[in-house]
């Protein structure tokens, strides 16, 4: 178990590295984030009031897509040199290996995030300053949800011809509970009505139990075939 | 053997199918409240509950697919997802159409119509994913995942759209509510046991094709080999 | 109102008899398809072992 | 006890099995030349014993245990048909990370001396993609010895190597032949791997047909194979 979650830790740190050096999926999911923001300032023309509305959704709306960009990367990374059977030959559990790939997409997610949140704010003069902390705890409840399920499936297709296409197709439909969750909740902070947000908040939590329990046991019938 | 089962369902089935459609019709009148469209629900209904019975058996031949790696389970849960599609297809339109009449719009975002269209999406990508992989037992064992995936999401679906959507157009389920006529019981019963029926033939030629297909995988490969 | 009434229903019906009957047609054609490529790599596969 | 036992092993894909009961026994400090045409399962059964796949029947036992456990897996090198080095890490940066993974215990230590010993220290921070051809193959070389495995799962290794690759790979392969590791080696390349083989196998549409020692007349006569595959048909 150490010796796993050792190993998931070494994984994670070799993702991030090669991923801060080439910067291809954070550049083209940064990027494809501002790109979308903007596009919403064209396509809404609403009121303050109304804006405050909708800005829980809008904001999960652009996540969910760079996030697609970001764990379409996490297995295919393994593809070139044959890499991925190296390391399922290595002696760490599959679910390691898994676990390891998970944080690093977790954490360049949470980047991107973290990047387009404040340009979100400008854009679209909304306040959010207020209830980072909170929105914070959301966006890593949620993430986490988006990156489990969406390596999981990056793993499941890796050998899928279209694979680029096929992942937002099986991933998006999987997404909606925990998006509906997260955006209502993302609302309410941002509105500041902090008052009713468990309910949904239970279902982002559940979501991340169930599927991380979930792909942590199946990982091994999707690695080792 | 099989095909005689096939015909012999097929055939049981259509004529199971005449006989209640003439009850339904003919020999029923039409409900106090709605008239005529309230017939609908001998279609509609059976035709979820029908896709409901057949996702359910996919997603417990995938779990025994991964226990077992026996591909007849595999087979079942493709062949019976698919037509749990077609059935849950079915019920989507009857059901707009009962909705257009009945609430002047086709389509409404509550409970029962979001979690059935987000059953039909998730099963969407299984059926979309599977031609893409070239090997059997890959595909047999990545779709089993998907199947498991997608069944662990339904409830979470159920409780989020719970949580969100409170106003409701759509009535409970009149089989919980006790509210059907006690003659409509018996029509409304037939409609599934005729569409399980039909539904079960379909799985059975469906099965059949899964079982040519894995052995074009084989030949594709011992040609490979040679 | 009974007029669209019935008329609705009857699309109902025809709809949803449409919708399987269409799935039957999907399924002859692939049967045949597959059958037939079936065959095409029986075929190979014998000229191949000679 | 033999290093790799595998009793009665199919595996399937889908309906085709593309091993159909083959049973190898390899003995500590051997060296086996599998040999095949192409399609006959060498490299099917090679995954199975690197723990890359899972058999459909049969069983695999590597120093008498099963070959998933863990510890068995780190004494186990494997160099398959990709290199297996990540091209946007350096030279020394892959084998550090090979190195933790396998459990190595002083990885700095290692990462350095394999490096030595394929003769990639002068360019131990350079990244993989910026290597030729050779210098990737040797670096995947060094991977697959970082933890000097005590079983050596090597599939064509031969192939793509260029010259200098494989004069380092036939030396290492001989060291640790010396220091009594165990090997299995796939090859279309017959002579170079008769050369080390002190064993053969001879894997025939999923089954293993022949097993024997390597004679000296396989050495000077490399129709040898052919014949045998017309002494026994199927």
């Amino acid at each position: 178990m150490k010796q796993g979650l050792l190993a998931a830790l070494f994984i994670a740190r070799k993702d991030l590295r090669t991923e801060f050096r080439t910067k291809e999926a954070l550049n083209a999911s940064v990027s494809f984030a501002l790109v979308v923001l903007m596009l919403f300032s064209f396509a809404f023309d609403l009121g303050r009031e109304e804006f405050y509305d909708i800005s829980g959704g809008l904001l999960w709306l652009v996540y969910v897509f760079a996030g697609a960009l970001i764990v379409n990367r996490s297995f295919i990374r393994e593809v070139p040199n044959d890499c991925l059977d190296v390391l399922i030959a290595s002696p760490m559990p599959p679910w390691a290996l898994f676990l390891g790939k998970t944080i690093a997409s977790f954490v360049l997610l949470l980047i991107v995030e973290l990047i387009s949140l404040p340009v979100y704010g400008l854009f679209n003069n909304l306040q959010w300053v207020h209830a980072f902390w909170p929105l914070f705890g959301v966006m890593t409840l949620a993430t986490w949800g988006i990156t489990i399920t969406g390596v999981a499936f990056s793993a499941v297709t890796v050998n899928v011809r279209l694979r680029e296409l096929m992942l937002p197709v099986l991933h998006y439909p999987l997404l909606i509970p925990l998006l509906v969750g997260a955006m209502q909740v993302s609302t309410a902070l941002i509105k500041g009505e902090a008052s009713d947000i468990m309910q949904e908040l239970r279902i982002v939590i559940a979501f991340d139990l169930i599927f991380t329990s979930l792909a942590l046991y199946l990982i091994e019938f999707i690695l080792v075939g | 053997m099989r095909d005689k089962a096939i015909y012999i369902l097929g055939i049981l089935g259509t004529l199971l199918m005449i006989w209640n459609l003439h009850t339904i019709f003919v020999v029923l009148p039409g409900e106090a409240a709605q008239g005529q469209i309230g017939k609908m629900l001998f279609i509609h209904v059976p035709a979820a509950i029908t896709a409901y019975s057949y996702y359910a058996v996919a997603v417990v031949c995938s779990i025994a697919f991964l226990v077992t790696k026996n591909f007849k389970y595999d087979s079942v849960a493709v062949s019976s997802i698919e037509v749990a599609q077609v059935f849950t297809l079915v019920n989507l339109v009857t059901g707009s159409l009962w909705g257009h009449v009945i609430w002047g719009i086709w389509w409404t975002w509550d409970l029962r119509l979001t979690s059935q269209f987000m059953c039909f999406m998730l099963y969407l990508g299984y059926l979309l994913m599977r031609p893409a992989i070239a090997e059997a037992t890959q595909r047999a064992t990545m779709s089993a995942i998907l199947a498991i995936f997608a069944a662990a999401d339904i409830p979470l679906v159920v409780m989020a759209i719970r949580l969100h959507n409170v106003r409701t157009q759509h009535p409970a389920p009149v089989l919980e509510t006790g509210g059907v006529d006690a003659t409509w019981w018996p029509p409304l019963a037939t409609g599934y046991f005729v569409l399980m029926l039909i539904a079960a033939a379909l799985v059975l030629v469906r099965l059949r094709q899964e079982t040519v297909r894995r052995e074009i995988d084989s030949l594709r490969r011992e040609l490979h080999a040679m | 109102m009974d007029a669209i009434n019935q008329t609705f229903l009857f699309y109902g019906y025809t709809a949803a008899w449409i919708i399987v009957l269409g799935f039957v047609l999907i399924l002859v054609r692939r049967g045949q398809r597959i059958d037939r490529e079936l065959s095409r790599l029986k075929s190979l596969v014998e000229d191949k072992e000679k | 006890m033999s290093a790799i036992a595998a009793d009665r092993v199919w595996k399937y894909f889908g309906d085709y099995p593309a091993l159909r009961g083959a049973t190898l026994e390899v003995p500590a400090g051997a060296c086996v030349a599998l040999l095949g045409r192409n399609g006959a399962g060498k490299t099917t059964l090679l995954r199975i014993l690197a723990n890359l796949s899972k058999p459909s029947k049969g069983e695999v036992t590597v120093f008498g245990e099963s070959a998933r456990d863990e510890k068995i897996r780190a004494r186990i090198g494997y160099l398959g048909h990709g290199i297996g080095v990540y091209d946007d890490l350096s030279a020394f940066e892959n084998l550090i990370l090979f190195g933790q993974l396998m459990n190595v215990p002083d990885t700095k230590a290692a990462a350095n001396a394999a490096l030595e010993r394929v003769g990639l220290t002068r360019v131990r921070d350079g990244f993989a993609r910026e290597f030729s051809r050779g210098m990737r193959q040797r670096l995947a070389v060094a991977r697959a010895f970082l933890h000097n495995p005590e079983i050596l799962l090597l599939d064509e290794p031969f192939t793509s190597l260029d010259d200098r690759a494989i004069a380092v790979l036939h030396e290492l392969l001989r060291d640790a032949l010396a220091k009594g590791a165990t090997i299995v080696m796939s090859t279309h390349q017959i002579r170079e791997a008769m050369e080390l083989a002190t064993q053969v196998a001879l894997l025939e549409r999923g089954k293993i047909v022949h097993t024997g020692p390597r004679t000296p007349e396989m050495l000077a006569d490399p129709g040898w194979l052919y014949r045998m595959y017309e002494e026994k048909p199927q």
